[in-house]
């Protein structure tokens, strides 16, 4: 099975499953003590300036933005980002933050491209290394799995492949090619859920996007969640627990957490707001006034949901369906 | 009844799917083409979101791949992996790509135009499209017709078409089988022909000319001698799609 | 990434990625046609003469054993299996249709060890090629992927690897070793599950073992389930379809499928029967008229039931634990 | 209080777990074990089962590694793939592993005995216990002590210990810092030479004299000069053994 192609992509984060395991034994702790914290104290105790980050979902949906918003808040920089993006990637490159990116998709969805994006690329000051969204979904879960790599049948005789770090080898079984993609063990990951006691223990409504995945891929992991319920609700549903407490480092409760974007079942997307944050990131210049008004202006989530205004947030709540 | 480019770009992708398959489906003019379908020939064709919803209830329209209207009353939420394996194992018949530019073999660029560490444009990248590209059976491209976007070689292959010709999608380890199926265009509807892979023109759309069609492709079509004509939007698929999939005019 | 050591055993099923594909896009159909049939009809169907098959969960838990049951009842034989099993792989081992298994375990738990095993492998009748728990699971799970092989970190050094047929190889990432499972794309799964619907999208509740990965590794899939329900209260909660419709070949209505194991949540196990079955195959000629007073005296589950009688049916009912 | 020697081995391999770490169980012995160690010394000991349920409620003691009991009120009930891939991270402490026969390394055999193909006595096979002994950070065996079961050399090593001894395991790819850890047996406490890693005697139980615990051993077992003495099972922890953990006297 020898390497017949290699990604000329920079690693930038090797799988290193032995110190990931070292990692697993001395810092994760089985015990149930009490993680729930500001977001402040969060991000501040489990993201590192120069860590290999990633955040799940996406901008617009269930995303955990009112942590991409503190990360921003503490100028947190030279972070390297594992990116299927939209908003939370967004801000993080719009405020200088982001050094090196793996990056599937960085966009808008309806409302185009990101121009953030543009400017950062254009300019030849972020490193970026080319995935598709299930390629990196698929190295989070080769991470989650405890092995250095995960073969694919994507990517292949593409430039995508080309500026990745992937490797194209010979399948000893069928003897056909398949593209190796190696495994993503984040620094910290942040997640935004539906409901987490104050362990950890999480569930989420609807689909899990890679949730499952990046929890199980990263060393640090924050999460916040819309409600904190009763470890008692846990336990009746046990199978409604998607990430577990010991992976968890901190919890965060954050109400409308995902703020613009939606939250399913419980909140609908601020089109406005939206539409605001669009506009700006035209022109640098604009984009930093977005960033000043409604991250660095705002010392925390609750300032920065009195700022969008409770009658806004209501409406977000009334427009959502329900199941 | 009058229609726009918009709508006959939706009603000729919908004209493309078979019932009792599947699609992966992005937001815009592959919903509604796929809405329309169900509603007109191919009642169980089903709607795969990247994300995981599948099956769901598009009563409103999703405005993203991951957003609650994919997974509205759906029969099953998972998530992006599933999904992705899903394909992978060969079940989903159908998926939508497009980009900044094609080429003859129906390679698609969504990542960069110039060199790809200080680009001249910088485009989003390939999200799930090289996905869709390597792994459906057959890929359906939407894209406006002109000679920017129809190159003779893309400045960068995010989605692989059929790449350098016959074989080599399954020279390089792609799943056999696959690959592009047709383009549909502002001017005409295209596939791909079944010895060299290249482009062919398939049919016009209503008031178009071959030589139009071949002014606005930056490379050499193949023009068969029985160049179809595609009917114009019906009016039973112009009400549907007005009145029933996109009475707010999101997209329409 | 060369290959430095192959387990002798025989690959019963190779890796056949791309007729896989083909299979599922001749096969599987996305249509929502209702395919309740009986567990006759089902198996008669679906599951064929030297097929390749495996069963999930295992015979004392959430098991197809009225399924398996009809198996032994039509004396389907030259059967292949992949066998984590207790009671469901022992019958079809004890009714002499099963000639290779890819084995990981085989026994009774807390009953101690398979006399069925034992008589079949001590003949030299039965071909074994011997797995982990996580092995064989994950050789699902590289089917599931599409994938022809998962890199694991079990097996390595034992003979349980050199009577497999993985592989050794040297990771080209990390250039250490790791054990190449390869994938295993049944030709029939069966699975039991609490609820479907008529298409047959599945809810589990508890554990879901490796139900997931074994629908998702079947060419032909049946699922028997206690109770069927509208396809409304699936859509209401999406989430909680672990098999959709798209895989399910047939759907079998099958109270009391897992018994005399223990569905969790609807009914405990049935102690009695299971201490009869473990007595009788202790010797050949006791196991012989286990399987015609119990399988082949009985020409269907509902008779099945019959003869367990209501009251031990509603006494392993009144039994069970709640959430 | 008197005991048997069930209760003195689960007494004896309870102690062995450290608080705040899990432990991967099977049923019998090591589910008392755990439950008895979470009542003593280890409230924040973590059971995870095979097939998913961890952290349950063990109110009553679960009958197989998949039954509800070893999920009820869990904090979580996953699959096998789900926990034996958060072993494969170097999530679980301890695991328990058993067999028909040890060897001075830790190799465990419950395959076969005689030719595989076909063997002398045929055993159920691996089932987790390869993946426990190649994944948890430190194994406990527990066996039955006579030469029968201690020998020079297993037919065949269903689960690893040390293999062939020092670097045999990193040297086959198994995860580093991972292996046997302590052997329990109705005779001694056991564990493994730290440069060797050859089996050594730490403690006997009560009553047992190095004589006779070299005298069921098949092999050379290193004794060193401070052998230990196991004490006998409290009355704290007999008590909470018979009437707590299993009142029925399902096991002891």
């Amino acid at each position: 099975m020898e390497v017949l192609e290699s990604g000329k992509g920079e690693l930038f984060l090797p799988p290193r499953m032995n110190e990931d395991r070292q990692w697993m034994r001395e810092k994760k702790s089985w015990a149930l003590e009490p993680k729930i914290m500001s977001e402040h104290e969060a991000v501040k105790k489990f993201i590192h300036e120069g860590d290999y980050i990633g955040t799940e979902l996406y901008g617009f949906v269930r995303c955990p933005m009112s942590l991409a918003r503190e990360i921003v808040r503490q100028k947190i920089g030279h972070l390297q980002v594992a990116g299927q993006g939209i908003m939370e990637v967004d801000v993080l490159i719009a405020a200088g933050l982001v050094d090196k990116i793996d990056l599937t998709y960085l966009g808008y969805e309806v409302y185009g491209l990101s121009n953030v994006l543009r400017r950062a690329a254009q300019s030849g000051k972020l490193k970026i290394n080319e995935w598709s969204n299930a390629a990196l979904a698929w190295r989070l879960k080769a991470a989650a799995l405890g092995v250095p790599f995960l073969p694919v049948r994507v990517m292949l005789g593409t430039d995508t492949f080309t500026y990745s770090a992937a490797k194209v080898v010979k399948c000893p079984f069928t003897g056909e090619k398949v593209m190796l993609l190696p495994a993503t063990m984040l620094d910290a990951g942040i997640i935004h859920v539906h409901r987490a006691d104050q362990y950890g223990n999480c569930q989420i409504d609807g689909i899990s996007g890679f949730a499952f995945e990046l929890a199980r891929a990263s060393r640090r992991l924050i999460i916040s969640a819309e409600e904190i319920i009763s470890t008692e609700e846990i336990r009746k549903y046990p199978e409604r627990t998607i990430i577990p407490w010991y992976l968890v480092d901190a919890v965060v409760e954050a109400p409308f957490g995902s703020h613009p974007g939606e939250m399913p079942y419980y909140y609908w997307r601020d089109e406005e707001h939206l539409s605001w944050y669009v506009t700006a990131s035209k022109e640098e210049e604009t984009t930093q006034e977005y960033l000043q008004k409604w991250i660095w202006d705002v010392p925390s989530h609750e300032e920065y949901l009195e700022l969008v205004g409770k009658e806004t947030l209501d409406i977000m709540k009334s427009k959502v369906k329900g199941r | 009844m009058e229609y726009n480019q918009r709508e006959l770009l939706i009603c000729i992708a919908s004209r493309q799917m078979e019932d009792r398959t599947s699609a992966f489906i992005g937001t815009g003019i592959p919903m509604l083409a796929a809405s329309l379908a169900q509603k007109i020939h191919a009642p169980n064709l089903i709607c795969v979101f990247e994300f995981g919803g599948t099956g769901a209830r598009l009563e409103e329209l999703p405005l993203g791949v991951g957003g609650s209207r994919s997974f509205y009353k759906a029969l099953a939420a998972s998530s992006i992996c599933d999904v992705m394996e899903a394909a992978q194992r060969g079940l989903i018949m159908y998926g939508f790509v497009g980009g900044a530019q094609i080429d003859p073999y129906g390679n698609l660029n969504s990542t960069i135009i110039g060199d790809h560490d200080k680009p001249k444009v910088r485009f989003p990248g390939s999200g799930g499209a090289n996905d869709i590209g390597s792994l459906v059976w057959r890929t359906i491209a939407i894209m406006p017709h002109d000679s920017r976007h129809f190159v003779e070689k893309v400045d960068f292959i995010t989605t692989p078409g059929y790449l350098a010709g016959p074989g080599a999608r399954e020279e390089a380890g792609l799943p056999p089988g696959t690959g592009p199926y047709r383009v549909v265009t502002d001017l005409a509807l295209l596939g791909f022909d079944e010895s060299t892979k290249r482009m062919t023109l398939l049919a016009l759309n209503p008031g178009v000319t071959v030589e139009k069609v071949k002014e606005n492709t930056g490379f050499e079509l193949i023009i068969p001698s029985d160049v179809g004509q595609n009917e114009p939007p019906t009016d039973q698929e112009l009400q549907i799609l007005r009145k029933e999939i996109d009475p707010t005019n999101l997209y329409i």
